[in-house]
């Protein structure tokens, strides 16, 4: 493996440095949902890491990645993970959603303006699909691009936008066909966020957060520069964007819950009974196979959709286990692991609706992975 | 192996279950107008006091004798199961089920006289126990006036806020006691998933107390507490999921993708036929519950299956309701929050599986 | 109860006369998919006890019932379950399906010549409903029915038929209709089942047993006066009967497995470890359960299928519950338990077809009980 | 903690797994010539003794210097599923798998010829063992002459009838020993569930044995045995559901109902993609093994994650089938049959859990 260990070493140096503390494989830190570790710290840290050469190994050398190859640029994130960093999950859309799409559908000046910069978090970007009436039917979306000269005034509402409150550009699909065309009248854009006309408002979740967005365009002027692939081709590019979705939610990068099995462990003091050690071993199991899986996706060309699916079921067996083993103290207030407990109860399923619903990728197993007749949806 | 306290000794009469229905439609009336829709906050308890006021539901498990209602498991069922639907607040449960069962198995002017405090809702106490706990948390010190001074801790349990009398199962030197703290416990109210109902910590450290009973009677207290408890959560597991479940259709029905609801798509009809299966098997556990009276087994059945049944029907719920439901304003999150906690107040699955067995081995 | 008494001191009196064993509660003795208990000893029982008066509680007194109401009926059906009667299972399908068809449907001739014999044991009945392309979709079956004169003449094949190598008269659905005119074509006869031209081929099935069979009609000639309901009306009358079979299966005078707690319990010897009690109990309560859903399948208006699909449930969780108690002892060979749950194993799983497949009582739980728009079938 | 003992101590090398999945793609063109479609009763074991001779396969395990093809588990892993798929017959299991893994711990003129026949196919010794049985249930006595006599019974078990000779845990006063017994057992075969491959009882009553390890290095190769036949079986399991899956998605491609295949219905449709996770979770389970060098965690989790998966898919390809699924003629139920005694005879899926949370818990 070309370059492992100098780079291996460049990280451990590079840790020393910014005094990263080891993660100490039996402590259980991370907290899921993320998104709440300081943004500052986190932007100034990742651009520290970009420009020490050590925040992309697999990306291209032009845009300042390193150019390996898969299973090196993996081995390295290992390396990397070996250290406590600050909070990650603002970049996840960013890195692994929007830029994978400019790299494959951007041109040359889209792909200088903007890969950098998400990789280097001088800017976080936000996807700008689903509507009130366009969710799992992401073909049936109204918000419409006019042209107009060398321009396209945009109007409508987007919704569920991760971070957009925080964006400085989005990833926008618009109608510049016929509703009738479907996917077939959809373009892409990349819209900055604090174009006038703009409105962002944050969406109060489940559990009190807000990292949901509803986007109101009114009358946005965005130049022809800013579209996304060819006109009318949006569906081809949107695509090409869920698929990373849907690999960068299995992926071991973004564990939805890091150390299940050791979090669970925790919860069961003393003499663990039958029934208990039962569920700790299989939580064990499933943590050990979801990273399997996860490389699986990434490596052998197993569909994301299964991975997604089986993280989704990881999940919600890790939360009913949690309840199992808490008993009454599920609801034992702030401070306390069943706190945390409640939270990732109420905070899970979002996983099971962002980046297609369950419904969606059996779906698309279904269609694509098993060959089977296409349902009649449209 | 002799019979298993429980709410009522008789199976329910088909009266009573008429009575419980007629009770059941009138109850989801008036919540109807007062309590519809979920609210995402609690209310504080008041739709719980004005059902009190108005409809004497405090004492739905207190003797006529002693001004209650009189009624029995067919009724607490039906009761538990609308204010579930609704997600009401209040210490129903710690009080006019916990309390009224365990001081209903006791003789004694002061038991009577507490009787009548929780139907005539005034200085009503609530029972504070960690059912199913594996080990009994207070302990009692006799004083040399003859009272008892208590100490140790319970929680996260159901109970109400001072200066509500509170009733403590404890252990005065080996032996069971049940006794009544009017004031001196120190209560911790825990912030927690339940925003309708908070949980509580409570905490005693040589706080004064009487003895109601001793030995078998006040074991035979704290049991019969426990068995309502038990049945009144798992009813209110009943109402949650069945609430949920009706959103949910109601959203199937409504929301449209792809050209059509969304609920004439196979996959979310199948989806909530499992779930009506789910909710089904737990109404049979309620009127398993009915059928035998209340008995502690059947009580333990009820725990499981409601409780299993809605955490499940609530956390479908959520997902086919896609981001609506994942939103504070939608109340899809009200019950998921309140299944959860009726489930981790009750005792898991686990625990009530692992009781229903030693019974089931016993003979 | 009128009568209950009376009637309860005669089920006594007739058991004891029979010399019937009391069902110990305890043992554990019958035998699921039943069938293999003697058809001769069954028959002979079956027409004393209808002579005595105390086969049929609910039925009209004009066909050989008593005329009583449900809840008597079921009382003394619980009354006469106190004793271990000869194998029941050949007549679920004469009594509690073929039966109450054509008691609904069928003319008072029909009525006068089967209904009494179905219940007395003299004659054994069948249903002829699926065929290799019309399984599920029963609308699509293509076995005719053409009228001449005062007679049809039928050709097809029907298949999945339980007991028709047994039977004497079969419930037939041809089609006398356009192929395209699907539930719209179809009628339904009594086809006696000696006729010339019917060949019935039993079915070798999963656990080498064979109850299933195949049905050619080849020029088989039946008169009018066998057709059951209006000509074209077919589907009405065979819904009706599958109402009737899903109650059946669900009810408690077929349980398809008896005693699962007992059955169960028995595999686990010696001190039982917290995992297998935490099964036991659950089997315990799915089996109090069962019977609660069953009545109220009965008399309380739920809908058969939730009643089915609670069953289906139940047996696979016996299944698995099973095999976890049992080990390597699942093959421990015949006479020993492991041979009755493979058995088991092997067997159950048509639950989940006949009557209906779990998809099928899926769909019709989301149309008629939650009243969710009609899924697009045709 | 030491490291635990596996069928190899070193991660599989990229090579070893090019070559496995060479292996397999040959393996399952010469069993898609000469075992498909699979057959509901067994074939004697037929087509084990032709990939023997043509192959080589019983030396899979041995290692080369004793005339075997010295693989590892990636090699396995992808025989065994191969194996699995096609429900082959023979002592693979007992055979080539276990009493080589044993064996292949031990040093010794004994050892190494028993290691030479298992590669030569001829008087092939098998391992019978109760995997994860709670007592070790045969003794062993010393005779004058300094061998034993072995007393006690083990089954149900994969074996193979006489004369082949059994390798036998047994315990000779309190000390573990790995015995050789030429002959003289008595072995029923039980004619049950898995059509294709017997299980067997083996009874010994005074049966003379030779002692070929005792003590730890007895215990060692059992637990080498022991793995080897988790991994084997599991991996089987895998193939078993992949063939299950395969059979049904082709099903719902040609099986039509209301006007087109029944594969174009989203219940249909949700339920196969459901079914296929659950299959890539047990072949990732599969890669797992590779990856830990078939280490004892690993052949845990590879144990209950495929045994689930082939029970779990065979039990739905049968539902899915409808009726014909249903009939002896269709190789539904054959691989059910397998599945369910293949899951039964590797020890239940709790057996594992519990024995992996000991592992884990262990420091």
């Amino acid at each position: 493996m070309t370059g492992f260990e100098d780079l291996a070493a460049s990280i451990h140096a590079f840790a020393a440095a910014e005094g990263l503390p080891r993660r100490d494989p039996d402590a259980v830190t991370d907290e899921p949902g993320g998104g709440d570790g300081g943004l500052a710290r986190s932007v100034a840290f990742q651009r520290r890491l970009f420009d020490a050469g050590l925040a992309w190994f697999d990306g291209p050398v032009e845009h300042g990645g390193r150019g390996l190859d898969p299973a090196t640029s993996a081995a390295l994130r290992d390396v990397l993970r070996e250290y406590v960093l600050p909070d990650q999950t603002y970049f996840t859309v960013s890195r692994r959603i929007v830029a994978p799409t400019i790299l494959a559908h951007g041109t040359p000046q889209q792909q200088a303006r903007w890969i950098r910069m998400l990789w280097r978090a001088d800017a976080l970007a936000c996807q700008l699909f689903s509507e009130p009436e366009a969710g799992s039917d992401l073909a049936a979306l109204r918000c419409t691009a006019v042209r107009d000269g060398d321009a396209w005034v945009v109007n409508g509402q987007k919704v569920w936008s991760s971070w957009a409150h925080l964006s400085d550009v989005g990833e926008l699909l618009a109608r510049t066909g016929a509703p009738a065309d479907r996917h077939r009248g959809i373009t892409a854009f990349l819209v900055e966020m604090h174009l006038p006309g703009i409105t962002v408002r944050p969406i109060r979740q489940i559990n009190g957060e807000s990292h949901f967005n509803e986007v109101f365009f009114d009358d946005v002027r965005i130049p022809d520069s800013a579209r996304l692939g060819a006109v009318d081709d949006g569906w081809t590019v949107a695509m090409s964007t869920l698929t990373s979705e849907r690999t960068a939610m299995g992926g071991r990068d973004k564990a939805y819950l890091s150390h299940p099995y050791r979090r669970l462990r925790a919860l069961a003091a003393g003499a663990v009974g039958d029934t208990d050690q039962q569920l700790l071993a299989e939580a064990w199991m499933r943590e050990q196979l979801a990273g399997v899986t996860a490389d699986r996706v990434a490596t052998a060309g197993l569909s994301p959709s299964v991975g997604k699916l089986a993280l989704v079921d990881d999940l919600l067996f890790y939360g009913r286990t949690a309840a199992r083993l808490l008993g009454p103290d599920l609801v034992a207030g702030a401070g306390t692991p069943g706190a945390f407990w409640s939270d990732f109860l109420l905070s899970s399923p979002a996983q099971r609706i962002a980046g297609g619903t369950d419904q969606i990728q059996r779906g698309i197993v279904a269609e694509r992975v098993l060959g089977l007749p296409r349902d009649r949806r449209t | 192996m002799t019979a298993p306290p429980g709410v009522a000794s008789e199976p329910a009469s088909e009266l009573a279950t008429e009575l419980a229905s007629e009770l059941a439609s009138a109850l989801r009336d008036f919540l109807g107008a007062h309590a519809e829709p979920v609210v995402p906050a609690g209310d504080g308890g008041q739709v719980w006091s004005r059902l009190c006021g108005e409809l004497g539901l405090a004492g739905l498990l207190v003797p006529e004798s002693h001004g209650g209602l009189g009624f029995g498991p067919a009724e607490l069922v039906a009761v538990a199961a609308e204010l579930g639907r609704a997600v009401v607040g209040g210490p129903f449960v710690p009080g006019a089920v916990a309390a009224a069962s365990a001081l209903s198995t006791l003789d004694g002017d002061c038991a009577g006289e507490l009787l009548a405090r929780i139907a005539g809702g005034r200085r009503s106490p609530v029972f504070v126990h960690m059912p199913l706990a594996a080990a009994r948390r207070v302990t009692a010190e006799s004083t040399v006036d003859g009272s008892v001074t208590l100490t140790g801790s319970v929680g996260p349990v159901l109970a109400a806020p001072p200066p509500a009398p509170l009733l403590v199962a404890a252990d005065l030197g080996g032996t069971p006691v049940l006794v009544l703290v009017e004031g001196g416990a120190e209560l911790t109210e825990l912030p927690s998933l339940d925003l309708s109902r908070p949980a509580w910590r409570v905490v005693f450290d040589g706080t004064p107390a009487r003895v109601l009973a001793g030995g078998d009677r006040a074991a035979g207290a704290v049991r019969r507490a426990e068995v309502a408890t038990w049945i009144a959560l798992g009813a209110e597991c009943v109402g949650v999921a069945g609430h949920a479940l009706e959103l949910t259709v109601e959203h199937a029905k409504t929301r449209r993708q792809f050209g059509r609801p969304i609920g004439a798509f196979q996959a979310v009809q199948h989806k909530l036929a499992d779930l009506t299966v789910t909710l089904e098997v737990a109404r049979s556990a309620a009127d398993y519950v009915v059928r035998c009276g209340g008995d502690e087994r059947s009580a333990h059945t009820l725990a499981v299956k409601a409780s299993e049944a809605a955490v499940t029907i609530t956390t479908e719920a959520v997902q086919l309701h896609g981001g609506i439901g994942f939103t504070w304003e939608y109340p899809a999150h009200v019950l998921l929050r309140r299944a959860h906690a009726a489930a981790a107040l009750a005792g898991t699955p686990d625990q009530h599986r692992r009781a229903l067995f030693a019974l089931l081995d016993e003979r």
